[in-house]
Order: structure tokens, then sequence, then C-alpha cells
């Protein structure tokens, strides 16, 4: 399902619409942008689920024309001084590079899609050796103990992809203060003390980085941390107090964070 | 000699097997009646002899496979040889963590836990004695089930596999996380 | 058409290969120059075309390979209940594409092209396999550089990265571009 629109100009699929604007028959300059979006918005609120492609197809698309037309509503070169005319033609360019460089893309990803669909029609022989045949190979589980085969077991169970939801635009991470708050008690009394930057070295997002603080603020809170810190933006020093409780009501920490 | 229609088709299938294919199921996967699988495959089978092919199409107990042909074992023993590393790749390293902690279990289910296709890597695994058919479970196609075998217990170093390091199986199964994938799923596809 | 007795001995090793075997490997499994085995393939490849057969040997991935003909897919989606691969979303593929033709590529570069967060779906590419860290940009945050893998070029069906269609073939034609252009123009200016 396409979005579609219907103006005064144009009425038909959102991306053609776009096509024709570059192609120039049709001038973005007598688009009427938030009508295209409250027919847009109409429509949305009669369809019975929503359909995410085609809504961010349509954010997609909705956003180049603003960007165009807003290009196309910027003062003219006789407004401006030759240097801020020279980086208003710049600008221009780089902009022109990019959806270039956007179509091409997408031009690509046509492309992959076609191969991708040829490639699957033909399937690898995956017979391996045929019986009989003598292998001397030296002993594959060399080295392997109990323990890395479990190890390998939870990584197969635990490494299945995350439920992939065609969100297109945005990316989630959820990560809960619980999760963070078991995971500090287990490091913590081992290592005593610890700094905020040491405990989130090895974390990728920022969205990460905040629910770690997040779990200390709690950990502190229950008085099983002591935090100090040295001085403005100086580093957090994080002190495991030894003799509290070793198990903590993990249930009582039961928000999530979504970024 | 070009190949008809149906004995391409019938090779092209056993290229792809990894067991024995019985000529009831060739002769349902091509619509035809069974008694006529019998004349294709001995196309295939001439043709390959005729124009001197580098594999064979046999007939043994249980159906048709494709296998290399006899004269040139002493290169594909030596590719079987030169190819082996010392140590099992992570793929195949989980894949035998599977059975060893889900056995009795089938190529599907394994695959299904796996997300990819096992088929060689199951084989690598049978064939270096690590794991063997232990059973077959009940249903179409009646799938061999797979479990470890004495030999991987004593190189493990243990006399039972519930010796094995106790494992919690905090996860949702494969049916359970297939479905929420499909819940999640948009409308259209993208 | 009968083959030589080398073209026969590389039949044999792909039969049992499960990956693509290269090159060089072949050359070394049958003691001779390494530049003989391509027309040595090519002879194999030929036959198979010729005579029809219900297999194709191809190039991919940086070596050879033995695979269903294209054209009798239905009977061996059928057989071997393939279709694993699930299909990726629009979003997914372009940032394949500017990986494919960027590479080495960082995630902030992809960012920046595509104008939105591609964090997950640079993660989903690396779990499918089909990017990987190549290297470190240098600079601040030494930042992972992302590249295809052999897993993108099985997926492609493709040899080579080279091999992808050039990149001025997916651009929009000149005219295209000229009018684009004159789009941008400020209004005064048009």
């Amino acid at each position: 399902m396409a979005a579609t629109v219907s103006l005064p100009v144009f009425e038909g699929p959102i991306d053609l619409l776009l096509q024709l604007i570059n192609s120039h028959q049709v001038d973005i300059y007598d688009v009427p942008l938030a009508e295209m979006v409250d027919a847009f918005v109409a429509e949305v609120a009669t369809w019975e689920a929503v359909d995410l492609s085609t809504l961010s197809e349509f954010l997609v698309v909705a956003a180049v024309l603003v960007e165009l037309k807003s290009k196309r509503l910027l003062p003219g070169p006789d407004d401006v001084e030759a240097d801020e005319e020279l980086s208003g033609w710049e600008e221009r360019d780089l902009l022109l590079a990019r959806l270039l460089e956007c179509q091409a893309y997408s031009a690509a990803a046509d492309a992959f899609t076609l191969m991708m669909e040829y490639a699957s029609r033909s399937v690898p022989r995956q017979a391996g050796l045929d019986d009989g045949f003598a292998v001397h190979a030296p002993d594959l589980l060399e080295g392997v103990t109990p323990n890395h085969l479990m190890a390998a077991y939870l990584r197969a169970t635990a490494a299945r992809p995350a439920p992939v939801v065609d969100l297109y635009h945005v990316t989630v991470d959820t990560v809960s203060v619980a999760e963070a708050v078991s995971e500090l008690e287990v490091r913590l009394p081992r290592v005593g003390t610890a700094t905020f930057r040491g405990l989130t070295r090895h974390l990728t997002t920022r969205m990460e980085v905040i629910v770690r603080f997040l779990a200390l603020l709690e950990l502190c809170k229950q008085g099983r941390v002591a935090l100090d810190q040295w001085g403005t933006f100086g580093d957090l020093e994080v002190t495991w107090v030894t003799g509290a409780p070793t198990t903590v009501s993990v249930g009582a920490v039961d928000y999530e964070y979504e970024g | 000699m070009a190949l008809s229609e149906e004995s391409r088709a019938i090779e092209a299938v056993l290229m792809v097997a990894v067991e024995p294919v019985p000529a009831g199921l060739l002769a349902e996967l091509l619509e035809i009646p069974v008694d006529r699988v019998e004349p294709l495959c001995d196309e295939l089978i001439e043709s390959c002899r005729e124009d001197n092919r580098g594999f064979a199409v046999v007939r043994i107990a249980g159906g048709y496979r494709i296998q290399t042909h006899p004269d040139l074992a002493p290169y594909v023993e030596r590719f079987a040889n030169v190819g082996v590393s010392s140590r099992l790749s992570a793929a195949a390293l989980e894949t035998l963590a599977i059975v060893a902690y889900k056995q009795p279990v089938s190529r599907a289910q394994i695959a299904a836990l796996r997300g990819v296709n096992v088929d060689g890597v199951v084989r690598l695994l049978e064939h270096r004695g690590y794991i063997a058919t232990v059973g077959r479970a009940p249903g179409p196609g009646q799938p061999a089930l797979y479990g470890t075998t004495d030999a991987f217990l004593e190189r493990m170093g243990l006399d039972r596999v519930e010796q094995l390091p106790p494992v919690e199986d905090l996860l949702p199964g494969p049916d359970a996380v297939a479905e929420l994938e499909e819940q999640l799923r948009p409308a259209a596809d993208a």
C-alpha cells in the first residue's frame, strides 16, 4: 500500500509526486505541504491497522519535499553578499549531490533485491563428504571443556536475532534498570571500587550509559554503594558498601527506559 | 547427451539432498507416476557415465543419491584432509552444544535454534563421531534425531551427559519467537 | 562432451565441498599451476550448460561451487524447504547498498547519507552476516569501519564486489540531474 495524496496540482502516489518534482513537471512552489500532510493524516485515521512501511515512506518523501521547498523559498542571490551567495550555491550543490546519491542507493537497493531474488533460485550443494572417506584430522575437540560447551550453548540460544520490526527510521534500545542493577551487583562486590567511566567503557549507546547511571543512583538510594566525585566534571567513584544485604529486591526496580 | 526436463529436475533435487531420496518422493515432487522415476534415473546414471562426469547417480537402499566417482577418491580424500582445521568453528561448536543439551534433537530443530541451515555442520559432527542418529521422530518423513556419542563423552571427560554444566532455559522457544516476530511485522512487507 | 580428467577431479571435489572452493586450493589438490584452474572450471561450466544439466558450476565469493540450476527452483524449493533467508526492508537494503559501494565506511558516514540514525539497521545487517567490521577509522573513538562479507556475495550470487552494477548506472541521467539542479535554484533566480 503506497501513500497517495490529492492536491490541486497533483493526485496520486507520493513518490510519484517527488519524481514529477524532480523531473520539473510539477513546481514544488505550488505544492501545499500542510494540505498534503493533513490529507495523509486523515487517511491514516481510516486505517484498520497501522502500516509502518507506508508511514515511514511518506515521512521520508515528505521530509525531502520540505527540504526542497525550504530551499526554493530561500532569498535569492540579490539579497545576499557575494560570499554568502557563494556559500548558498555550495549548499545547493551539496544538497543536489546528496539527493542524487540517495536516488542512486535507492536504485541500488532495487537492483540488490533482484540479484538476491535471482541468486536464491539456486541452492548450493551442502551434502559434504561421502561416507567411507578417511579423514586423518586432529581431534577437533582438543582443548574443549564442558564449560566451553555450556558457553557455546548459551551463545547459540541467546544469539537469536531480536524480532525485527520494520521501524525504518527509529532505533529503539530497551534497557532495563533492573538488569543493570543485577549486573552491577555482581560486578561491584568483586572490584570494590570502580569509576563510572570504567563501568561504562564497554557500552556502545548513550541510553545504556544513562541506564547504568540510573542503576547506580538506585543502589545509592538503597545504601549499597557510595558515590564520590572529586571536583566538578570529575570522574564518579563508585564504592560497594560491604556488609550491605547481598540480594537486592530487583522487583522493586521495574521501570524500563526506551530511547 | 542433453537431459530431459524431468531428469534435470531429479538431478537438481539429488544435488541438494543430504540423504538418499526415495523414488516415491521424487515422483511426488515431479508429479509423475512412481514407475516413471526409474527410467528417468537410469537416463541420469547413463548420462553421467557417458559424459565421464566426476560424480555418479547411484541407487542404494532407500533411494537415489549423488556421490563422487570412485576413481577420483584420491582427490576427494586429499581435499577432505587439507580442508580440515584443527579446531571446531564457533558455528560447529554451538551446534554440538545444542545437540548435547537438547538431545534427542532433529536437524530442523537445530536449524530453527541456529537460524541457519545446519546440514553441513551436522554431517561434519556425525562424520567425526561426536554425534549420531539415536532415533527417528514420528510424523512426516520421520526425520532423524541426533544425540551425542560415547566418543564425545570420553573426549569431554564425562560419564554421562547429565554431568554437563547445567543451563537454564530462560529464553522463549523458537516457536514463541517466530510468533512474536509475526505479530510485530507491519501489515505490508517493506 | 566428455570431460578431461582434471575437470572431473574438480567436479568431484566441488561435490563434497560445503562452501566455495578457492582456485588456489583446487590447484594444490590437482598439483597444477593455479592459472590452469580457470580454463578447467570453464570447461566444467560449459559442459553443464551444453548438456543441459540440472546443476551449474559457478564462481562465487572468491571460489567455485556447485548449485542447482535456477530454472529448477520450483522442484528444489518444494524439496529442500528453503527460503529461510527472510527479506530485507527497504531501509536495510539501502544501507547495505551504501556499505557495498562505499566500503570501508563508518556508521556516522552511513547515517549522514541516510539522514537518519542507522544503528539498528547496521546491527541487523551485521547479525545477518552481510556486513562486518573491517577496520577502525583513525581519530576520536576510533569508530568501526564496515565492509561487506563473503556471505553477502553468496546471497547476491557474486564472485567479487567489483561485479556490482557500476554506480554511474544507478545515478539519474544527465537530463534529470540538470532539471534537479534547476529545481534547487532559489526562487528569485528561477
